[in-house]
C-alpha cells in the first residue's frame, strides 16, 4: 500500500513541448512562403483580364473557390483529429481540433460572403436558398455550435473528447446533408436559378486559382500550428495557475 | 459590364476577415507568453523547468 | 472473491492526484480511506467504481464464479456525494425501481423493499416522496438502496456526512453485517466510523505533474 | 430495462411540464403563421405539412437538454453507468421513454393543427404518419447533444444548436414525403422510405454516440 | 444594485457565451425554416416575421427557466433575499441583466435573419422595432414563471402554463405590428402602441409577481 | 447591541418542528445549536434570517443605532449549506460583488477583499475562478465573505462540514475574533466548535401539531 504520494519526477520530453520546438522553427518559414504565394496569386489574378462569360466578377472566383475548399478540407481536418483525440487520447489532437474550428468558421465566413457578392451581381440576389449555399451555411453553424461548446466546458480535455463526437457525428451527417439537400431542391427549387461551376475553366483562369487555393491552403496551416500553439500555451497557464492554487492551499494548511 | 464594387468589397471582405483572423491569433499568442512570463516571475514555473533548465517556454512568436 | 487495484494513478483536471496505489481486498475487508479536503478520496472511490478514466493501472475483480476480465464495476454498488432518489416519487418506488435495474449478483440475494426500510429504520415511511424526507432520512434511504439488491462491494463515500449519532450506529452495524457475510467496503470518511480491524489508506492528494503534458 | 422505462414515463408524468409546453408550444407556433400568411386558406393548406413538422421540431427541442441531466443531478446517471447492460441499451431505453412521453403527444396533436392549417385528410394522414417514423430521429439525435450537454453548467441552448443542423434531414424528407402524398406527380414511397432509413440509422448512431459522450462527459 | 447588474451580465458572458449562444440558437431556428417550407422567396418573406418573432420567443423560453434557479442552487438567492433593498428593485435588475445578455444581442441580430428571409427593409425595421418593445415583455412574464418554478420540483409544468399563454399576447401584437407595417391598409401604430401598452404593464406586473413569488416559494 | 428571539414556532411541511423557543444574545455572545437531524437546525437558523415564515413570536434587533422596527435580517450574514459564490467567477469578483452588494451596517467596516482572504489562509489564489478551488477552500472563500463586509450578527450552519482539522481551527479563530470584537454569532453543528463560553441549545424536533389547522 503506498503510503506516500509523493511529487516524482517525469520526463520532460512529454509531446506539446517538442511541437513547441518544431514550431518555432517551421513557423517564419511557413508564413514566409504563404506571404510570398499570395502576392503571386494577387498578381495573376489581378494582371488576367475578366473575358470570362461572367466578366470581371471571375477575379471573385480566386478567393471564392479557395475558401470554399478550405472551409470543407477545415473540417476533414478536424475530423482527423477528433479520431486522434477518441481512439489514441493524444493530447495534440485535442488542441488541433479546438484550435481549427475558429479557423474553419471564418474561411466558412468569407466563402458565403464572396458567394453572395458573386451571386448578386449574377443572379440578383444575395442569397437563394439553393442546395450547396446552404450546406455551406449548415457547415458554419456547426462550426460556431462546436466553437460555443468548447466556450462552454471549463475541463479542456473533456471538452475535446466530448467536442470530438459531435464532430463525427457531424461528418457522418453531412453526407446525409448534401444528399438530402440536393434532394429538397430537386423538389422545390425554381428552374430559373444559375448553376455554378459547369463549363470547365480556361487555363488563364485556371492558374490564379490554383496558386490562390495554395496560398490559402498554406495560411490555413500557418494560422493552425499558430493556434494549437496558442491553445498549448494556454494550457500551461491553466495548469500551472491550478497548481499554484494548490501549492497556496497546501503551504497555509500546513 | 464591370462590378467593381462587388470585386472590391469581396476582395475587401477576405482581406478583413483574413488580417482579423491573423492578427488574433497573433494577439493571442503574445498575451498567453505574456501570461506564462507573469507566472515565471511570479516563482510559478512548469516542473520540468524546475528540475532541468529548459529554453523559456514557447521561444520566439 | 479479491478486488484487486494495481498501481492506480488518476488525474482531475489537469493535475495528477495520486500515483501508484495498489491494494488487494478479500472477503470480509474493509479499507478506509482518509485524508485532508481535496486529498481525492472522492476521486479514487470513482476510479475503483469505474465512473472516472484512470490514468494509468487497474481494477479488477477475482471469485470463483467470474470470468477473469470482469469489470470490477460490476460488482459494486456506489453511494456517493448525491443520493440517486427521485424526489417526485415515493421511497418504495425509487427502491424498487433500483432493485429491479440492479438485480442480484452472483447468487447474493437482495432484501425486499419494506425490509430495507426496516433495516434502515425507517420502516413506516417508504410510501412517502423521497422529497419529503429530511437530510438524514434521505441519506438513509439511499442506504437501503445497498440493501435491496446484493453486490459483494460496497463503495461509500462519506456514507455519514451530516448524520447524527444514532443513524451512524445504524450504519456502522449494517456495514458489520455486510462484512460478516463475506463482503468488501471501501469508505471515505472525515469521522471514524467505529470498525475495528479496518486498513486505512491515508490520501495526501497532489501528487505532483507526472511526464508533464503541456 | 422496463423498469426503467416505467420510471422516466412516471417521472415525465409526475414531474411534468414535457409534454404540455411541448404541445402548448408546438399549437403556439401553428396558431402564430397565419398571421403572416393571411387569410388564404389555399395557401394555408400548401405549406400545412411544413409549419407542421417545423412546429414539432421546434418543441421537440424544448424538453430535450434535460433528458440526461436530472439523471445526473441526483446521481442516478453514476449508477446506470455503472451496470452491465451495455450503456447503448440504457440510452436507447430513455430515448424511447422521452419520446413517449415528449413525441408521441405532439404526434397525437398534429391532426388538431392540421384543421387548423385547412389541410385536407391524405395531408392530415401524411402529416401525422411521418411524424411518427420521423420524431424518434430527432429524439435520437437529440439524446447525442443532451448526453454532451450534460456537463455544461447551462445545456439548453446549446444543446438545440448542436441538434438542429443534424435535423435537417429529417424535416426535408419528412416534408417531402409529406408532400409528396398531397402531390399527384411525386410518389409517396421514395421519401418516406428514405425517412424510415434515417430514423434507423439515427437509432442506431443516436445511442452509440450518446453512450460515447456520457462515458466522456461525467466526471 | 449596479454590482448585481453587473455581476449577471458577466455571467451571462462567461457562462459559456450567453449571448453568442441566444443568437447563434435564434440564427439557426431561422435557418432551419426554409428547409420546410422549401426555397420559394416569395413565401419566406411573407412568413419572415413570424418566424423571426417565433424564434426570439423560442429562444427567450429554454433559456428563461433558470433565471433565478442558478442563484438559487448556489444560495446566493438567500442572501439576496436578506437585504434590505426592496426585493421587487432586485428582480427588476436581474431582469434588465437577462435582457441586455439575452434579448437585446436578438434584437440586434434579426436584420441578418431578415435578409436570409428575403424580407425588405420596412419589414425588418418594423420587425426590429416590435422586437426591441415586445423582448422585454417576455423576459418580465418569464421572470414570474422562473420565480415560481424556483421552488417547486414539479414547477415545469405550471410555468409553461403560466407563462405561454401571457407570451401569446405579446408575440400576436409583435407580430401584428411588423406585419401593419408593410401591408397597407392596416395601421402599424395600433398594434404597436397595445405592444408597448403590454410590455409597460408586465414591466410592473412581472417583477411584483416575482417577487412575491420568491419570498413564498424560498424555503 | 442584541438580538432577541421571543416564542418562535415554526413548520415545515405541515408539522410543527418546534415552539416557544426564546434567546436574547447580547454583544459578544455566542449561541451554538445541537440536535439530532432533522430536529429543525437549519429551519431555526433560516427563521431567524428571515428566509422562512415562522408560525408564530418574532426575531428583532436593538441596537442604539437602529429604529426599533428593523428587520433582524438586516444585521445578519448567514452561511447556508450552500456557498453563495459563482463557479465562473474569479474568487475576487465574488467577493467584491458581495462586498459592495452588502455595504457595511452601523459604521462598521468590512475588510478589503485581500485582506479577508488572506484571513482565511488563501491569500495567494484570490485571482484564481472559483470553480477552480477544491471543496475546502471553497467553504474557506465563503466564509470570507462574512469578513468583506461587517454585519453583527454570523448565522452559520454546519460551517465546518466535511471540512479537515486544520480548516476547523482557522475558522474557530476568526469566530473568536468576531465575538471578541462585540459580534453576535449563531451556528448549528454535529461536531464541537472549541468555543468554550459558548451557549447551547440543543433541538429535539418534531413539537407536534399545535393548534391543528386541518
Ligand atoms: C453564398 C453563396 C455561395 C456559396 C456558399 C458557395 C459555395 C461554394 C462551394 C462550397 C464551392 C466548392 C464546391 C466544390 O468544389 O465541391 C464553390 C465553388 C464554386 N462556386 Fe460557389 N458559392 C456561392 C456563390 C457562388 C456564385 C454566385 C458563383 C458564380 C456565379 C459561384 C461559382 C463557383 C464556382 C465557379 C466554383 C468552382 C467550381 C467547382 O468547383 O464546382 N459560387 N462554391
Ligand atoms: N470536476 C473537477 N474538475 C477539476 N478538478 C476537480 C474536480 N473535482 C474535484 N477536483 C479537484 O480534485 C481534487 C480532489 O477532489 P476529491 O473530491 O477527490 O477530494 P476528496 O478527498 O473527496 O475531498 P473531500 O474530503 O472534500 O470530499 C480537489 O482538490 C479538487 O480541486
Ligand atoms: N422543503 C421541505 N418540505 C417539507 N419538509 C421539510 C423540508 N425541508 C425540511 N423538512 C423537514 O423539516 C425537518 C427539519 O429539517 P432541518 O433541515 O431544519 O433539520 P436540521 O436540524 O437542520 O437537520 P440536519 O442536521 O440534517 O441539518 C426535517 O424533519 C424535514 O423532514
Ligand atoms: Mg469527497
Ligand atoms: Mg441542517
Amino acid at each position: 500500500m503506498s503510503e506516500s504520494l509523493a511529487i516524482t519526477k517525469f520526463s520532460d520530453l512529454a509531446n506539446p513541448t517538442r511541437f513547441l520546438a518544431l514550431a518555432a522553427r517551421i513557423l517564419p518559414w511557413m508564413a514566409a512562403v504563404t506571404a510570398i504565394l499570395f502576392a503571386v496569386g494577387l498578381y495573376m489574378s489581378f494582371s488576367t483580364e475578366g473575358d470570362y462569360q461572367q466578366g470581371q466578377t471571375v477575379k471573385i472566383m480566386y478567393i471564392h473557390v479557395p475558401a470554399a475548399w478550405l472551409s470543407m478540407m477545415c473540417y476533414t481536418v478536424m475530423a482527423l483529429s477528433a479520431i486522434g483525440t477518441l481512439v489514441w487520447r493524444h493530447p495534440l489532437a485535442d488542441v488541433s481540433h479546438k484550435a481549427a474550428a475558429p479557423l474553419g468558421a471564418a474561411f466558412t465566413l468569407i466563402a458565403l460572403a464572396t458567394g453572395s457578392l458573386w451571386g448578386k451581381p449574377m443572379w440578383g440576389t444575395w442569397w437563394v436558398w439553393d442546395a450547396r449555399l446552404t450546406s455551406v451555411f449548415i457547415l458554419f453553424l456547426m462550426y460556431l455550435g462546436l466553437i460555443a461548446l468548447n466556450r462552454a466546458m471549463d475541463d479542456p480535455s473533456r471538452a475535446a473528447r466530448v467536442s470530438a463526437i459531435l464532430i463525427l457525428v457531424g461528418f457522418v451527417n453531412i453526407p446525409i446533408m448534401k444528399f438530402s439537400v440536393d434532394w429538397w431542391n430537386t423538389l422545390h427549387q425554381p428552374a430559373s436559378v444559375i448553376r455554378m461551376g459547369g463549363s470547365t475553366i480556361d487555363a488563364e483562369f485556371l492558374w490564379p486559382l490554383l496558386v490562390m487555393a495554395l496560398a490559402f491552403t498554406l495560411l490555413f496551416f500557418t494560422l493552425h500550428v499558430m493556434a494549437m500553439r496558442n491553445e498549448i500555451w494556454r494550457r500551461r497557464v491553466t495548469a500551472q495557475r491550478r497548481m499554484a492554487a494548490r501549492l497556496a492551499g497546501r503551504d497555509n494548511v500546513r | 459590364m464591370t462590378h467593381t464594387f462587388y470585386i472590391t468589397t469581396a476582395y475587401a471582405v477576405t482581406a478583413i476577415v483574413t488580417l482579423c483572423l491573423i492578427f488574433w491569433v497573433w494577439l493571442d499568442g503574445r498575451a498567453r507568453q505574456k501570461e506564462l512570463a507573469e507566472l515565471e516571475a511570479s516563482g510559478i514555473r512548469r516542473r520540468s523547468a524546475q528540475t532541468k533548465p529548459e529554453p523559456a517556454p514557447g521561444g520566439q512568436a | 472473491m479479491r478486488l484487486i487495484a494495481e498501481n492506480l494513478s488518476a488525474r482531475r483536471g489537469e493535475d495528477l492526484l495520486f500515483q501508484g496505489i495498489s491494494f488487494a481486498l478479500e472477503a470480509g475487508e474493509c479499507l478506509i480511506l482518509t485524508g485532508r479536503n481535496g486529498s481525492g478520496k472522492s476521486t479514487l472511490l470513482r476510479v475503483i467504481a469505474g465512473l472516472l478514466r484512470q490514468e494509468t493501472g487497474k481494477v479488477t475483480w477475482h471469485s470463483a464464479k467470474a470470468e477473469s476480465d470482469m469489470r470490477a464495476a460490476e460488482a459494486c454498488h456506489y453511494l456517493g456525494h448525491r443520493n440517486a432518489m427521485k424526489a417526485e416519487l415515493t421511497v418504495a418506488e425509487n427502491l424498487s425501481f433500483w432493485k429491479s435495474l440492479f438485480g442480484d449478483f452472483e447468487g447474493g440475494r437482495g432484501m425486499s423493499v419494506g425490509e430495507a426500510a426496516e433495516a434502515v429504520g425507517l420502516g413506516g415511511i417508504a410510501h412517502l416522496p423521497f422529497g419529503y424526507l429530511s437530510a438524514g432520512q434521505q441519506r438513509r434511504m439511499a442506504f437501503a438502496k445497498l440493501l435491496v439488491s446484493h453486490r459483494p462491494v460496497w463503495i461509500l463515500d462519506e456514507p455519514t456526512a451530516a448524520l447524527d449519532v444514532t443513524a451512524e450506529e445504524v450504519f456502522t452495524t449494517l456495514i458489520k453485517a455486510h462484512l460478516a457475510e463475506g463482503g468488501i467496503v471501501l469508505a471515505a470518511t472525515h469521522q471514524p466510523l467505529g470498525l475495528e480491524d479496518a486498513r486505512e489508506l491515508k490520501m495526501v492528494g497532489f501528487a505532483g505533474v507526472m511526464e508533464e503534458v503541456w | 430495462m422496463t423498469a426503467l422505462l416505467l420510471r422516466d414515463l412516471k417521472l415525465s408524468v409526475r414531474a411534468g411540464g414535457g409534454a404540455l409546453i411541448g404541445v402548448l408550444f408546438f399549437i403556439t407556433v401553428v396558431a402564430v403563421i397565419p398571421f403572416g400568411v393571411g387569410p388564404d386558406l389555399n395557401l394555408l393548406s400548401r405549406i400545412g405539412p411544413a409549419i407542421v413538422w417545423i412546429g414539432a421540431l421546434l418543441s421537440s427541442l424544448l424538453g430535450l437538454d434535460r433528458m440526461f441531466q436530472t439523471d445526473r443531478e441526483d446521481g442516478s446517471l453514476d449508477l446506470l453507468l455503472m451496470q452491465e447492460h451495455p450503456l447503448v441499451l440504457t440510452v436507447l431505453v430513455k430515448c424511447l421513454a422521452h419520446w413517449i412521453g415528449n413525441g408521441l403527444p405532439l404526434v397525437i396533436a398534429s391532426p388538431l393543427l392540421g384543421l387548423f392549417m385547412n389541410m385536407n385528410e391524405v395531408a392530415i394522414g401524411a402529416t401525422m404518419l411521418t411524424l411518427l417514423v420521423g420524431t424518434p430521429a430527432l429524439t435520437f439525435i437529440g439524446a447525442v447533444g443532451a448526453a454532451v450537454a450534460v456537463a455544461l453548467p447551462r445545456g439548453g441552448l446549446l444543446v438545440s444548436i448542436l441538434v438542429l443542423p443534424l435535423a435537417v434531414p429529417v424535416l426535408i424528407f419528412g416534408v417531402g414525403a409529406s408532400y409528396a402524398a398531397v402531390e399527384d406527380p411525386a410518389p409517396f414511397m421514395p421519401p418516406f422510405l428514405i425517412l424510415v432509413a434515417i430514423t434507423m440509422f439515427f437509432a442506431v448512431l443516436g445511442p452509440l454516440g450518446a453512450a460515447l459522450a456520457l462515458r466522456n462527459a461525467n466526471d
